[in-house]
């Protein structure tokens, strides 16, 4: 471990340090656009917010003279003669997680990087637009600080390209990213004239991802079919002149004020070092290798990936195999598992019931941070004439240890029964106090912050007494709220550790397997008479693993499971219960039979999806017009010989992307590509020819894309207005199409006729109701964030993977099926949940019934109980307050945030005024 | 007690001399089309004491018993044993009304009998009313206040005052009474403090004097709708609350505060302290038996927890309690809670129910 | 109009007699001229005591909660457009079940507006008023004057967009028209038109007469909080005085509670005793919602109250 | 008072999750902004009761801030989007009866964005000190005591 050369235990994040700090570096996180200092934090939002002295710079430890930072230091957390310690682990599983870089285009000339100033990469424009960034958020171009008004992006720098790197995939999150920052550009830049992207294929095969991609071009973004061959700078050596071949085969100039290169994603070179010291293979593309089917195993056993370290990918794909990984690891240490859990001990609490307030107050001059500017004895002075106050004390450092000891002394010398400290911000700090407070016996909710550090001292040390103005209220505000604070209790739950899967497919059947290797039991409850969904009719991998071997291992090894109930044949008809406790009801399809109440603690819904049935392009007219699954099927049981085709024609996004089905399937291109360069290496002499709007075979899946180009496979692009059209006649199968380079109309005949049709959900309306989770309006699951919780919902307990959250291929259904199993895992290896005690109650003497707060509780914690009237269900409330604000007659309340605390808080910074 | 005559056409001449030495509040048309009492020099000459639909759409009762009344303040900004109690003044200087129906007059005499009034011109003087002295409020605001009436020659469907030991011509309460003879108003001055309001008048003649006597009584007969109220004298309390033509009533009434806040008796209040930091007032607001609120105890227990209990208490508060304590009703007639109530509730129908409706059968009885 | 009374009680004598409700709510003659009252029947003959006529300007649903607690089995209720979008409302609320109502649709020609037409005819006593579709003949002492429907109807009347009853289990006459003929938003949110700096003046001056009877929030049908909040003691943060403060926070809030749910049936405005226009306010949130959502109040069974909903791309740009 | 006198005093009720910590951060990078600001922490921009807004206007603030996450960003899912409509109207109305657009401003900003922060107090305190105490134009609105 290298040294920080700061004490995280004593630095309070004052940035004295920084301010002192006579080196200025180029700031590596703004991408070299700002500068920073070499006594430094990271970021703004690092955690925990520490400053840390960066050793290549650092004047002392380059030259040996300097040290103002650990003079200025008001807590002696700079150490600079700190060293590097090298610490021994011994684990039972190792997670890499080592993410990745972006390309570097310097060196590629016709980019004009740095020939151009207003050649910036994506991760610079960024950084641009970033409101923390180097212009405060103000959109400037580099060359003049001009607003730009017309702005390009350049697709698939770094990416797809083996001619200028050595980067043949697709990088698979650039296009969004562009259409991302386009959409962003607009809200910078008000008169905003031009915003082009050019690209060859545009790549949103995302969740709502399309529907973005239309959002921009309805915003008038406009997307070039092109990669420019040229770039440099404007005229007078400003903006950006981009030369570029157009569809119609002419070369054209434009000038941008602007231009962003899309820079590719790529493993650093250090991977290989470190996959050499972990002993774990890596792939051709200089990722760590893995598997399809194993998709977070590495080459080692016990040695798990994830994220970008395997290969490029989007935020929600990397949280999925974040969860996934943890997953493997937890079914690995399962043996061990709890056994570096620390006892809790039970402390004596003080009853406050019936005493009248008794406040004490506690100001922190956080050294000179605070006392520089407040004039804190008059803060105390003022807090000690409020009402309930019985003790005010003035602190150095209040977060020091040495006070901790003082507060709790003063709880118990002065018989005090709610502690209101005058420092930095609750955020970082009232875990501490509460801590403290705690220690003395008091419940750590009788606690309340006054911030008069972060939001007085340092925002106003130009007017001091101002600067103490705004102290005094903001503790009058916090007694206020203080006086009337209650004890709150958390209460304990106690976790059934059993899970109920829906869907007995692929990924069902992979996060019961996960689990139940975790050691919980696991039903699962399947709709059809055997499981295995659509992995039946599914023929390999993405990279050639047989699916039918796999799932036959699968099933065999779900059967022998003894901690595994399968219920075939059967759905949910009711759900009872919440997070950790669901009582579900399971019957036969149709409702036949006798009913199973199933106990569990956990949900995980995989009820998938279905390849759509195409009704138009020939489809049902002739045996030779098939939809995917069909062809699969065909192949795998031997109704179709790849020696008798001789001409196959595939037309991709069969009512996708239209209004009706608006989405994108995601993996139908991947899949026409495996499908037509199993038909050609079986058969070479095969025309084959596939009829597509954009070709969206992301990350490693390009290199399928290009082995099919350079097997002379054709690939015609069509326009949603011009789509090709099918005569079937007899035995014959003719397709037509407008070649959009030619112009010509094109006719092809074809013995078999590919439909790639895309996915559809699973009707799980039913489901989503019973167990209080969202659909949209395409029908899938809503998770409770699209990127960074891809696999729970907004209900605890309840999880999602596979295609009933979006269409998606095997390697990606079976990462998320562990993912849920791990988020479920983590639930159920608690013997019980603590709920918060920040909940709503209802007074039912105030409710009237109306249902406003049940319409609007983001968590379904809220239902009609007795008489009618709403009860918030305290496991699955989340505390955010929606229910009391909406209430029309303040029958909610949120401990904490009720409104007579806030309405105190409200009197107490006006008593005062006008 | 002498009567004097003024011309209509010299009203407003009258009415300016007087408001060099008194505040003068008249009877005015507001831009909403609704006649109330304001400052006559805000009035738009010529005025016209008279607003259509006989009387102002809310009596002149807030001029002695405000709708929000301060009675003190208190102020401890100044630190420990700096607490200041101060008292609110009373207005000062002296108001007088013109205009003042003779029922509105007669409201204020009953509730003269139960605020206390102090005998005039005498802070000390003696009280006569109130069962706990003169509330001083009260008695500061009637001192300062001079009622001068004006006679009904047309009383409304809805007025009942005749009923109410009142009537169209009626003089309790009042300082002096005007009567419309047509040409000219009829001043019959009725107290010492009346007086003053006539000191620039010439006398009435005897004529006059017989046209206001044959106005008023065309005024009572006009005034047909009888209805007896003997009988709730001789019924029980108790058989009175059980009647049931109250839970009728509740199944319709609001419980909103119309009634209340038009009558010219009604008088519940509500005392508040009103705080902010260390300072504050103490309020007496109107308050209405109509309101849950009004009775809730402190434990949150409510005596009169229901909407029938509420609606009843207005009308045996008025019609039996009061006559109980007093000898005389609680309500003068004036009927403006029966175009007031949004539910149509019509006091004299409630009345004659009280009177005549028999008791409630007891269940299982056949 | 005779139409329309003989068929509410024919409605309600066979809804009573074949037991498709318990009690029937509906209006009964007032005691006085242009006043109509609330009344509920139980029984088939008394189904000649009810009536109807343009003064019937409360809001029977506001009644009914109440009633329904009260009465086991259905309970029928006459119900215009406005009552019955409040109906449909109070359904969606968990108020009323609509299996538990049986609504006597009438389609509305409009209420009228008393003072309106007392101010026609200032200084003399209205004895009674007849009415016919187009025609009020206005009787007093010794004359009968005649005065047109439209003059006299009430201005959320004229405006309204939804005369005819949106749900109903009998219908007492033919439906009319749906609209009033005005245009609510050339009325609606009136002080929209004076500019900023006089806006607080004309409120304050709109409600200088209010003496917090709450008669407006008595009569609404959405105003059924078992304590309203300016009667919360704990904290009492709404004062109870009659200081425009106080008024106003009232009337803001009373307002804003109501938003997205008012079906502007003016039963506010008609029992104000001192003739406040409280429909500037709640005409104003109306109209935002309608315009900023594409809402109108109980228009149909089981839409969402738009503020309990959102859409992504709700407009904001008011917000930083 | 004069203008250049007048120090506003602003309620600004700030979500915990975003704009707080923006808040938070601006200290951190020393962004000064005017110090009329008096702030009440909330857990998410769906607590706020338009009560608070009117409690604060009742008693003189001369100001009102509201600050939380961007749209989808919200730590509670959609309490963010759900209250943006009862803004709005809230808006709209107080407007409406002639609160001034000036003194009552609504923004989103994450934890990341400490310069927005500070960007938008400059602009909300500039914007009400310009429109002068509430105690003048909107003297009826405020609860004498």
């Amino acid at each position: 471990m290298a040294p920080r050369y700061v004490d995280l235990d004593k630095c309070i994040a004052c940035g004295e340090c920084a301010a002192k700090c006579p080196k200025r570096v180029p700031d590596p996180f703004n991408a070299g656009l700002a500068n920073r200092k070499a006594a430094y934090i990271l970021y703004g939002q690092t955690v925990p917010l520490k400053y840390a002295i960066d050793p290549e710079h650092c004047i002392y430890l380059a030259k040996g003279k300097c040290r103002a930072c650990e003079k200025v230091c008001p807590t002696g957390a700079v150490n600079l003669d700190q060293t590097g310690v090298h610490r021994l682990l011994q684990v039972g599983a190792i997670v890499l997680a080592a993410g990745f870089k972006t390309f570097d285009p310097s060196h590629l000339d016709y980019l004009g990087l740095r020939r151009a100033p207003d050649v910036v990469t994506s991760l610079e424009y960024e950084r641009l637009l970033s409101s923390s960034g180097p212009n405060r958020g103000h959109l400037k171009r580099p060359s003049d600080g001009a607003e730009p008004k017309k702005v390009a992006w350049i697709q698939c720098v770094g990416s797809r390209s083996l001619n200028k790197c050595d980067n043949a995939y697709c990088s698979g999150v650039c296009c969004m990213a562009a259409v991302k920052q386009a959409l962003m550009t607009a809200e910078h830049v008000k008169d905003v004239a031009d915003r082009a992207i050019y690209c060859m294929d545009m790549r949103t095969h995302g969740k709502n991802f399309e529907s973005y991609y239309e959002k921009a071009q309805a915003q008038g973004v406009r997307f070039l079919r092109s990669r420019p061959h040229t770039l440099g700078p404007g005229p007078q050596g400003k903006g950006v002149r981009i030369r570029y071949a157009s569809e119609a085969r002419r070369e054209l100039i434009l000038d941008f004020d602007l231009a962003v290169l899309s820079v590719g994603l790529e493993a650093p070179r250090h991977f290989a070092r470190l996959a050499e010291t972990t002993g774990i293979a890596v792939n051709d593309l200089r990722f760590a290798a893995a598997q399809d089917l194993t998709p977070v195993a590495s080459s080692r056993p016990g040695i798990y990936v994830c994220g970008c370290f395997t290969g490029p990918k989007d935020i929600p794909q990397s949280v999925v195999e974040a969860s996934a990984a943890a997953c493997a690891a937890a079914g690995q240490l399962v043996l061990a598992r709890g056994a570096f859990v620390p006892e809790t001990a039970i402390r004596p609490v003080i009853d406050v019931a019936g005493e009248p307030p008794r406040l004490g107050v506690f100001v922190c001059s956080c050294g000179a941070n605070i006392a520089g500017v407040v004039d804190v004895d008059r803060v105390a002075g003022e807090a000690a004439k409020l009402p309930g106050v019985a003790h005010v004390e003035n602190a150095l450092f209040a977060c020091s240890q040495d006070f901790q000891e003082r507060i709790a002394l003063a709880v118990r010398e002065h018989g005090l029964n709610r502690v209101v400290v005058a420092a930095c911000t609750p955020r970082t700090h009232e875990p501490l106090f509460q801590e403290t407070i705690a220690g003395a016996g008091l419940n750590k909710y009788l606690f309340e912050m006054a911030n008069i550090r972060n939001q007085a001292s340092w925002v106003h040390a130009a007017d001091p007494a101002a600067a103490t103005d705004r102290a005094v209220d903001q503790v009058r505000m916090a007694a206020a709220k203080a006086a009337r604070l209650r004890p709150l209790s958390e209460p304990k739950l106690s976790v059934i550790p059993r899970a109920l899967v829906v869907g007995g497919g692929l990924a069902g059947m992979t996060a019961a397997l996960e689990l139940a290797k975790q050691d919980f039991t696991v039903h699962i409850v399947e709709r059809q008479a055997e499981l295995g969904g659509n992995a039946r009719s599914l023929r390999a991998t993405l990279g050639g693993q047989d699916v039918a071997m796999h799932l036959a291992r699968l099933r065999r090894r779900v059967e022998e499971e003894g901690r595994i109930t399968v219920h075939l044949g059967k759905v949910v008809a009711q759900v009872e219960g919440y997070v950790g406790r669901f009582a579900t009801t399971l019957t036969a399809v149709g409702g036949h039979g006798e009913s199973e109440v199933v106990e569990h603690g956990a949900a995980i819904l995989a009820v998938g999806g279905q390849e759509a049935k195409p009704n138009d392009y020939g489809h049902g007219k002739h045996h030779r017009v098939m939809t995917h699954l069909e062809i699969d099927r065909a192949l795998r049981f031997g109704s179709l010989d790849p020696y008798d085709v001789g001409s196959a024609v595939f037309i991709q996004c069969v009512g996708s992307r239209e209004p009706k089905r608006p989405y994108c399937s995601r993996l139908c291109c991947t899949h026409t590509l495996k499908t037509v360069l199993y038909l050609k290496e079986k058969n070479p002499d095969l025309r084959a020819y596939v009829l597509y709007r954009d070709m969206r075979p992301y990350g490693e899946r390009e290199l399928l894309y290009q082995k099919a180009r350079e097997l002379g496979v054709i690939f015609i692009r069509f326009e949603l207005e011009t789509k090709p059209w099918v005569v079937v006649g007899g035995d014959d199968i003719t397709v037509y199409v407008k070649d959009h380079i030619l112009g010509d109309l094109l006719e092809l005949p074809a013995d078999i006729l590919g439909l790639a049709t895309g996915i559809e959900p699973s009707d799980a309306a039913d489901l989503a109701r019973m167990f209080k989770v969202p659909l949209d309006a395409d029908g899938w699951l809503v998770e409770a964030h699209a990127k960074l919780r891809p696999v729970d919902f907004a209900t605890d307990g309840v999880f999602m993977a596979g295609m009933a959250h979006y269409p998606k291929p095997i390697e990606e259904a079976v990462a998320q099926a562990q993912a849920a199993a791990g988020r479920a895992g983590a639930l159920l290896a608690r013997e019980e949940i603590t709920l918060p005690g920040l909940i709503s109650r209802i007074d039912a003497a105030l409710c009237s019934g109306c249902g406003v707060c049940l319409a609007v509780c983001p968590y379904g914690a809220i239902s009609r109980g007795e008489a009618n009237l709403a009860e918030v269900n305290e496991a699955l409330c989340k505390g955010c307050g929606l229910c009391a604000a909406c209430c029309r007659s303040g029958a909610p309340s949120l401990a904490g945030f009720t409104d007579a605390d806030i309405l105190a808080q409200v009197d107490a910074m006006l008593e005062d005024h006008s | 007690m002498q009567s004097y005559l003024l011309a209509k056409d010299r009203l407003d001449g009258f009415v300016s001399r007087l408001a060099d030495r008194l505040t003068v509040y008249v009877p005015a048309k507001g831009a909403d089309g609704l006649w109330s009492f304001v400052a006559s020099g805000s009035a738009q000459p010529p005025l016209a004491l008279t607003p259509e639909g006989g009387n102002t759409n809310m009596p002149p009762k807030s001029f002695v018993f405000p709708r929000t009344e301060v009675l003190m303040r208190f102020d401890n900004r100044a630190g420990e044993g700096g607490m200041i109690l101060r008292e609110e003044p009373v207005p000062a200087g002296r108001a007088v009304l013109l205009g003042v129906r003779p029922c509105d007059a007669k409201a204020l005499a009953v509730l003269d009998g139960i605020f206390g009034r102090r005998a005039s011109g005498d802070a000390s003087g003696e009280v006569s009313g109130g069962a706990f002295g003169a509330d001083p409020y009260w008695a500061a605001r009637r001192e300062a206040t001079i009622l001068c009436g004006l006679a009904c020659n047309y009383p409304c469907p809805t007025c009942f005052c005749d009923q109410m030991g009142c009537g169209p011509h009626h003089r309790e309460g009042l300082d002096a009474l005007w009567t419309d003879l047509g040409e000219s108003y009829l001043v019959t001055i009725l107290t010492e403090r009346g007086r003053e309001l006539a000191s620039d008048l010439a006398p009435a003649a005897q004529a006059d004097l017989n046209r206001a006597e044959s106005l008023k009584a065309e005024a009572a007969s006009l005034l047909t709708g009888k209805f007896p109220m003997d009988k709730i004298a001789q019924r029980g309390v108790l058989e009175l609350c059980e009647l049931p033509l109250w839970a009728e009533l509740a199944a319709t009434c609001l419980n909103c505060g119309a009634c209340t806040h038009v009558c010219p008796t009604c008088h519940c209040f509500d005392i508040q302290d009103e705080v902010k930091g260390e300072r504050g007032r103490r309020l007496r607001n109107w308050d209405t038996c109509m309101s849950g609120l009004f009775t809730r105890h402190a434990s949150g227990h409510n005596p009169r927890g229901d909407k029938l209990a509420r609606v009843r208490q207005r009308f045996m508060h008025k019609f039996k309690y009061i006559p109980v304590k007093r000898g005389e009703a609680g309500c003068v007639g004036c009927g403006r809670c029966i175009k007031a109530c949004p539910v149509n509730i019509d006091v004299r129908e409630v009345v004659r129910a009280m009177n005549e409706q028999a008791p409630q059968t007891p269940e299982g009885a056949a | 109009m005779q139409t329309r009374i003989v068929n509410i009680r024919a409605a309600a004598k066979a809804a009573l007699e074949e037991g498709l409700c318990r009690v029937v709510a509906g209006y009964a003659p007032g005691a006085i001229a242009m006043r109509a009252r609330p009344v509920f029947i139980d029984k088939p003959e008394d189904a000649g005591k009810l009536t109807w006529s343009s003064f019937c300007v409360g809001n029977l649903a506001g009644l009914l909660t109440q009633a329904a607690k009260q009465a086991s089995g259905r309970i029928g209720v006459v119900a215009q457009g406005c009552v019955s979008r409040n109906l449909v409302g109070l359904i969606g609320e968990g108020r009323l079940a609509r299996e538990d109502l049986y609504v006597i649709g009438v389609p509305c020609l409009g209420m009228a507006e008393r003072r309106k037409i007392e101010a026609r005819y200032p200084g003399r006593a209205i004895i009674a008023v007849e009415e016919s579709e187009e025609v009020f003949v206005v009787r007093g002492k010794r004359r009968e004057e005649r005065m047109l429907r439209r003059d006299a109807l009430r201005d959320n009347c004229y405006t309204c967009v939804q005369r005819n009853p949106v749900i109903y289990d009998a219908l007492v006459a033919e439906p009319v028209p749906d609209t009033g003929g005005g245009d609510i938003d050339k009325v609606a949110a009136p002080w929209e038109k004076h500019p900023p700096g006089e806006r607080l003046a004309a409120f304050q001056a709109a409600y200088a007469n209010c003496t917090r009877c709450h008669a407006c929030r008595d009569v609404c049908p959405l105003c059924y909080c078992s304590t309203c909040f300016v009667d919360e003691s704990t904290p009492q943060w709404a004062g109870k005085t009659g200081d425009f403060a106080d008024v106003a926070t009232y009337h803001l809030l009373r307002a804003l509670h109501c938003a997205g749910r008012c079906t502007d049936c003016g039963a506010c405005e008609s029992a104000c005793p001192q003739n406040i226009k409280v429909r500037r306010l709640t005409s104003k949130l109306e109209k935002d919602v309608r315009a900023l959502y594409g809402c109108q109040a109980g228009m149909a069974l089981g839409e969402s109250p738009p503020l309990t909903v959102f859409r992504p791309d709700d407009p904001q740009d008011f917000i930083k | 008072m004069t203008r250049e006198a007048f120090s506003p005093r602003i309620a600004a009720f700030l979500c915990s999750w975003c704009s707080y910590g923006a808040a938070d951060m601006a200290g951190v990078g020393r962004m000064g902004y005017p110090a009329d600001f008096r702030v009440v922490r909330i857990p998410c921009t769906g607590r706020l009761s338009p009560k608070f807004i009117l409690s604060a206007l009742r008693q003189g603030a001369d100001g009102v801030w509201v600050s939380g996450c961007h749209p989808g960003d919200c730590h509670f899912i959609s309490g963010n989007l759900m209250v943006r409509r009862h803004f709005t109207l809230l808006k709209n109305l107080l407007e409406y009866v002639g609160v001034e657009p000036g003194r009552l401003h609504f923004s989103w900003i994450s934890s990341a964005e400490a310069d927005k922060f500070a960007r938008v107090a400059a602009d909300v305190a500039a914007a009400v000190r310009a429109l002068g105490p509430a105690s003048g134009a909107l003297g009826a609105l405020i609860k004498a005591v």
